[in-house]
C-alpha cells in the first residue's frame, strides 16, 4: 500500500508538475471569477470564503477521473485487484494520494487567493483550518466516484455530476465555517461537522468504493 | 493444483463455453486453442476471478494466481527497474536478478517503460510474471509481437523457471510455442445457442 | 410459495398485467377527482387567497417525490442482497416518476412563492433539498444510461442509491445549519401530524396524496414491465445471433 | 370556474405545469411501453 | 467532414446522454455557488451574470479533452490526419460538434438558471444573446487547447491552465454585456466585441489548431 | 510506385536506422523483418509520413498512402457496420460488400465492435483498410491475435484484393504470413552508435 502510494506520487510527478495543475487550475478560477462578476471590493469580499471553497472543490474535481483512469487503461487494476492487498487499501490509497497531490497545496495556497479576493482578516485562518479538515473528505468522495465511472468513455462529465451532489454537505459546513470566521461569530459547530464528513467518509467510503471497483472490473 | 470442474462462462451477459474441465499438477501446463471469439480471453477471465462463472467451479490455492493479457500494468513514465520493483513490492517480494536475465531486459533496466518497442513492453511485461511469483498463471496471448528469439526465452522461462519450480499454466494462444504440453481446442465446448445461464437468463 | 416468487420475472409480468390498467384507472378517478374538488369547490384561504389551490399539486408531489427515492433505496438494498432483476429495474423504472415528481414539486412551489414571498425561488432550506433531491435523480440516471451492461449498471447504480441516500441526510441537516428558511412550517395551518389543516382543504388534500401516490405505483409497474420486456427483448436477440 | 382573484396566473399555471409534465411522464412511458412490446412480439414471433 | 460531424454526435448521444451531461455540469456549479457564498439575494443578484458565464464557461471546458482524445487513443486521429479531408476541417467538425453538445444546450438553459441566482428581471436577454454570441467561441479556443495537449497524460488539467488565460476576453465581455443589461447601460458594445472574439476564433484557430494536430501527430 | 532512398529515421530523438533503400512497383509487397527493437515501427511511420525522416526521401503519389498499426481507430460503441461506413465516407467511398466476405465479418455487422474478441477486432481493422482504397499500404504487425484461419484469409486478400490489383505493401511482422513476396531483414541497416542526425545533433 505504501508501494502503492509512493508510484502515484511518483508517477503524477513525472506527468509533468502533478503537484502544480491542479493548484493552477485553482488559482485560474479564482482569478476568473473577477473577472465575472468585476473588480468592485464591496462585492468581492463577502462572496470570496464561497469563492474559495467552490474553486476548491472545482480544482479536486478535475483531477478526479486520473484516479482509477490511467490503472485501468494499462491493465494495473485488475493486477492490483488480484494481488495481495485488500482492495480496500488500494481505495485509501488512490484517495490519500489524490489529496497529497490536489487538496494538500491547495489548502496551503489558498489563503494567498484569499487576498486577491479582498477576503475579510478574520477569515484566513479559518479558511486554512476548514480546508485542512474538509479537503480529504473531497478526495476521498471523489475516489468513489472514480471507482463507480471507471472504465466509462466520457466518464469525466458524469463522474462530476455523481460527485457534486455529495460534495454539497462538505462544501456548506466549510464556507460556512469560514464566513462565520470573516463575521467574528462561533466557528466551531461548522468546523466539527466538517471533521466528522471526513471522519466518516475515511470510515465507510473505502469499502463503497472497493465494492464498486470490483464490479467495474468483473 | 488447478482443478476446472464443469465450467459454463458467459461474457456479454452470452454463455461463451459450457462443460469445460480439466485439471494441471504442479509443474504441467495447458495450451488453450480455438478459433478466434471461440472464448478463449472469457475463459482465461473467469478462471482468475475477474469474472464469476455462470456454474462450475475452480480450484486452486487462494493468492496464487496471476493473469496477464496485452495490457499489462506497465507505466510508461516510470522505467524498466522501477515498473518491476513495483509489482514486487505489492506483492512483498524483491525482484530477482534472473528475471532481467531471463527476458533479456539487461541493457533496458534505465530506460523509460513508454520509449520501448512493442515487443520490449511485451518482455517487460512478462518478466512482470517472474517478479509476483504467483504459481498458477493465467496467459492470454503472452508471445504478441515477440520475435522468434523472444518467444524461445520465453518458452525456456516457462519451461525452466516456471514448471520446473513447481508452478503451473494456462496459455490461450495462436502460435507454436515449442513447449512440449498438450493443447485444449475449445471449439467441442462452445455453449449451446439454447444454453442455460447469462445475465438474462431470469428473462427467457 | 414465498413472497419472493412474485419477483420473478415471468410472474411479475402475468400478476402486474391486470393490474396496470385498474391503477391508473383509480389513481385517474382520485387525481381528477381531487383536483377538482380541491380548485372548485374549496373557498380561498385568508392569508393566501386563491393561491392556496395549489397545495392540492405541491403537497402530493414534494410527498411523492421522497417517497420514489425511498422506494429506490429500498428496491436497490434487496437487489445488492437478493438479486432479484425485478427489482433493480423497478429501481431504474421509478427513477423519472420520482424526478418529474420534484420537478413539480419546484415548478409549484416556486409559483407559489411569488405571490407569498414575492420571489419565484429563495434558497429556503426545504427548497433547497429538494433541488439536491433533484441532483441526485439527475446523477442517478445517468449512471443508469451510461453503462452498457444490466447487471453491472444495477449494482453500480444500487451502490449510488445508497452512499447518496446517506449523503442526502447529511445534505438535510447541512441545509438547515445553512439558512433557517422562510418555509411556511407553522404558521400556517399544514398537514403536520396534529392536522391542524381545516377539514375542508384536507379531505382534497388526501385524496390527491393518494391519487399520486397511486400514480406513481401505476407508472413504475408500466414502466418496470418495459423495463423487463426490454431485457427480454435483448435476451433474445443475444440468444439469436449466437443460433 | 372559481374566482381566483389577484392570483389567476399563478394558480393556472401551477395546474398547466403539473398537468404538462405528468403528461409528459404518462405519455413518455406509455409510448415506450407500446414500441417496446411491440418489437419484443416481432421478435418472439421469430 | 459532415460524415465526422455526424459520428461525433452519434458518439456522445451513444455514450450515455451526450448532451444532457454537460448540461448538469453548468447546473451544478451554479447551484454550488449559493451553498459556498450563503443564500442572501441582495449577495446573489449582483454576482449572477458573472458567475454564470464563469459557470458555462467551466462547463465547456470539462468536456475539452475529450474532443480529440478519444480518437488519439483508439488511433483515429492519425487516420484522420492521412484522410482525404483537411486536417482544418477535422479541427472545425471537431469544434461544431463541441459546441452542438454543450454550447448550444448551456446556452438554452442558462436563464433558469438565472432565476435561481435572482439575477435582474432585465438581463435575461442578454445573458441569451452574449452566450448565443459567446459559446462557439470557447468551443473554437477549447478545441485548439485540446489539439495542443492531444496525447498528454493528465492533459485534462494543463489543457484547463493553457486554455483558460484564453477565455478571458470572451468571458470579460460576455460577463460585462450582462452586467449592463442588468444596469439598463448599453450593451452594444461588448455584445459585438464578443461576436468579434467568436468570427476571429472561427476565421484563425482552424489552422493553428490544424498545425497543433500534426505536430502532435509526429 | 514506392521509393525509398537511404532513408535515415529516429526514434525519440535518437537515430535507429540508416542506409535504407528500395522500391516496390504496383503489385509488389516487402516483409520487414528483424528482432524486437530494431526499427520496423520507425521505418512505418517515417514512410507514411508520421515523422519526418532524418535523411534520405520516401516517395509515392500523394495521398494514396495508409497506416496500420495496432490501434486502428476502431470505436468501440459503434457497430461494426457504422466504423466501416465512417471511414468510407472520410475517403468518399461506399463500403463494398466484399470487404464483409474478405474479413469474415458478415455475422458480425451489428455488433458493437467493444463487444468483439481481439481477433475479431483485429479483423475489423483490416478490412478498413480494404474500404479505403488506399493503394501504398503501410502495416505494422497486421496479424497479431489472428488465428490461423484468419492469417490465411488476411494473406488471400493481400495477394488477390489488394497487390492483384496493382496496390503495393510494405508489411513487418514476425510470423509467416504465407505470401510469396521478398522479406528484408533490417538488422544490417541499424544506424550506428555515432550516426549524424536525431533531434539533439546540433549538440553533439
Ligand atoms: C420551489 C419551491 C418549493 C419547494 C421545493 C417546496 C417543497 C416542499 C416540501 C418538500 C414540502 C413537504 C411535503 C411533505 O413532506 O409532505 C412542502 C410542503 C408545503 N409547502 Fe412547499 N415548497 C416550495 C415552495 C412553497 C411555497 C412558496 C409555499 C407557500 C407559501 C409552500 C407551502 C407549502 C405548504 C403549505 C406545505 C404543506 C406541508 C408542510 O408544511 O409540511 N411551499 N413544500
Ligand atoms: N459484450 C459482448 N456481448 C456479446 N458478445 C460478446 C461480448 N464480448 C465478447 N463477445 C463475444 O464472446 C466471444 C468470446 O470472446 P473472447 O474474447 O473470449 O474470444 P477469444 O477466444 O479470446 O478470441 P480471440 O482469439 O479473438 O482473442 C466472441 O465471439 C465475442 O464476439
Ligand atoms: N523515446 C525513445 N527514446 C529512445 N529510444 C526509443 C524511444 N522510443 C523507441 N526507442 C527505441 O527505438 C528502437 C526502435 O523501436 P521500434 O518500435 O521501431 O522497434 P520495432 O522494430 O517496431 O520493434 P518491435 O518488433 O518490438 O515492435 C527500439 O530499440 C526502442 O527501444
Ligand atoms: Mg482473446
Ligand atoms: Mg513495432
Amino acid at each position: 500500500m505504501i508501494a502503492l502510494l509512493l508510484r502515484d506520487l511518483r508517477l503524477s510527478v513525472r506527468a509533468g508538475g502533478g503537484f502544480g495543475l491542479g493548484l493552477a487550475f485553482f488559482l485560474i478560477v479564482v482569478v476568473l471569477v473577477p473577472f465575472g462578476v468585476g473588480p468592485d471590493r464591496v462585492i468581492l469580499t463577502p462572496i470570496a470564503p464561497g469563492i474559495l471553497w467552490v474553486a476548491a472543490l472545482l480544482a479536486a474535481l478535475l483531477s478526479l477521473d486520473r484516479i482509477f483512469a490511467l490503472d485501468f487503461e494499462d491493465g494495473s487494476l485488475p493486477l492490483l485487484a488480484t494481488a495481495p492487498i485488500p482492495l480496500e487499501g488500494v481505495a485509501l490509497s488512490k484517495a490519500v494520494s489524490h489529496w497529497i497531490t490536489t487538496g494538500l497545496p491547495l489548502t496551503c495556497v489558498a489563503p494567498l487567493l484569499g487576498f486577491f479576493l479582498n477576503m475579510a482578516p478574520g477569515a484566513y485562518v479559518w479558511l486554512l483550518a476548514s480546508l485542512a479538515l474538509g479537503a480529504p473528505a473531497l478526495s476521498m468522495i471523489g475516489t468513489f466516484g472514480a471507482a463507480l465511472t471507471v472504465g466509462l468513455r466520457r466518464g469525466g462529465l458524469l463522474l462530476s455530476l455523481l460527485v457534486l451532489p455529495l460534495y454539497i454537505p462538505t462544501l456548506m459546513f466549510g464556507a460556512e465555517a469560514v464566513r462565520r470566521g470573516a463575521d467574528g461569530s462561533g466557528v466551531t459547530a461548522p468546523l466539527m461537522l466538517v471533521g466528522v464528513i471526513t471522519l466518516g467518509c475515511f470510515a465507510l467510503l473505502p469499502f463503497a468504493t472497493a465494492a464498486a471497483l470490483r464490479i467495474n472490473l468483473r | 493444483m488447478l482443478q476446472v470442474n464443469d465450467l459454463r462462462c458467459a461474457r456479454g451477459g452470452v454463455p461463451v463455453l459450457e462443460r469445460v474441465s480439466f485439471a494441471l499438477n504442479p509443474g504441467e501446463a495447458l495450451i488453450l486453442r480455438g478459433p478466434n471469439g471461440v472464448g478463449k480471453t472469457t475463459l482465461l477471465r473467469t478462471m482468475a476471478g475477474l469474472q464469476p462463472p455462470l456454474s462450475g467451479t475452480v480450484d486452486y490455492p487462494e493468492g496464487s494466481d496471476a493473469y496477464a493479457s496485452h495490457a499489462d500494468g506497465i507505466k510508461s513514465a516510470l522505467t524498466v527497474t522501477e515498473n518491476l520493483t513495483f509489482w514486487a513490492q505489492i506483492h512483498d517480494r524483491s525482484v530477482p536478478e534472473t528475471a532481467y536475465a531471463a527476458f533479456d531486459l539487461h541493457d533496458l533496466r534505465d530506460r523509460l517503460a513508454g520509449t520501448l518497442s512493442a515487443g520490449q513492453k511485451r518482455r517487460l511485461g512478462l518478466a512482470r510474471l517472474a517478479v509476483i511469483g504467483r504459481s498458477v498463471l493465467f496467459l492470454d496471448e503472452p508471445t504478441v509481437s515477440l520475435d522468434n528469439f523472444s518467444v524461445r526465452m520465453f518458452a525456456d522461462w516457462m519451461r525452466d523457471a516456471h514448471l520446473g519450480q513447481g508452478g503451473c499454466a494456462v496459455i490461450a494462444t495462436h502460435i507454436d510455442l515449442g513447449l512440449d504440453v498438450p493443447a485444449l481446442d475449445l471449439t467441442p465446448y462452445i455453449a449451446a445457442a439454447d444454453a442455460d445461464g447469462g445475465a438474462d437468463a431470469a428473462f427467457l | 410459495m414465498s413472497m419472493w416468487e412474485y419477483a420473478n420475472p415471468k410472474r411479475f409480468m402475468e400478476w402486474t398485467a391486470p393490474v396496470v390498467p385498474w391503477a391508473f384507472g383509480l389513481s385517474g378517478v382520485l387525481v381528477v377527482g381531487g383536483l377538482f374538488w380541491g380548485f372548485f369547490l374549496t373557498p380561498d384561504a385568508d392569508k393566501f387567497g386563491s393561491t392556496v389551490k395549489i397545495i392540492y399539486l405541491h403537497v402530493p408531489a414534494a410527498l411523492m417525490a421522497i417517497n420514489a427515492w425511498f422506494m429506490m433505496l429500498v428496491a436497490s438494498v434487496v437487489w445488492v442482497i437478493r438479486r432479484h432483476h425485478v427489482s433493480a429495474l423497478a429501481a431504474r423504472a421509478a427513477a423519472p416518476v420520482g424526478m418529474v415528481m420534484t420537478v413539480i414539486a419546484l415548478v409549484t412551489g416556486a409559483i407559489w412563492g411569488m405571490p407569498t414571498w414575492g420571489t419565484y425561488w429563495v434558497w429556503d432550506p426545504r427548497l433547497t433539498s429538494f433541488m439536491i433531491l433533484f441532483l441526485f435523480y439527475l446523477g442517478y440516471m445517468a449512471l443508469w444510461e451510461a453503462i452498457d451492461d444490466p447487471d453491472t449498471a444495477a449494482d453500480l447504480t444500487a451502490v449510488l442509491c445508497i452512499v447518496g441516500s446517506i449523503f442526502a441526510i447529511l445534505s438535510r441537516y447541512a441545509v438547515r445549519f445553512w439558512n433557517q428558511g422562510l418555509h411556511q412550517g407553522t404558521s400556517v395551518p399544514v398537514v403536520t401530524g396534529g392536522r391542524t389543516i381545516a377539514d375542508i382543504y384536507f379531505i382534497p388534500l388526501v385524496i390527491c396524496m393518494f391519487g399520486f401516490g397511486i400514480l406513481f405505483i401505476a407508472l413504475v409497474l408500466l414502466r418496470t414491465r418495459t423495463e423487463i420486456r426490454a431485457r427480454r427483448m435483448r435476451a433474445l436477440t443475444a440468444r439469436a445471433a449466437r443460433a | 370556474m372559481p374566482e381566483l382573484g389577484d392570483y389567476t396566473a399563478y394558480v393556472i399555471s401551477s395546474y398547466v405545469a403539473t398537468i404538462v409534465l405528468l403528461a409528459a411522464i404518462i405519455g413518455l412511458s406509455w409510448r415506450r411501453s407500446r414500441r417496446i412490446k411491440r418489437a419484443l412480439e416481432d421478435i418472439e414471433r421469430g
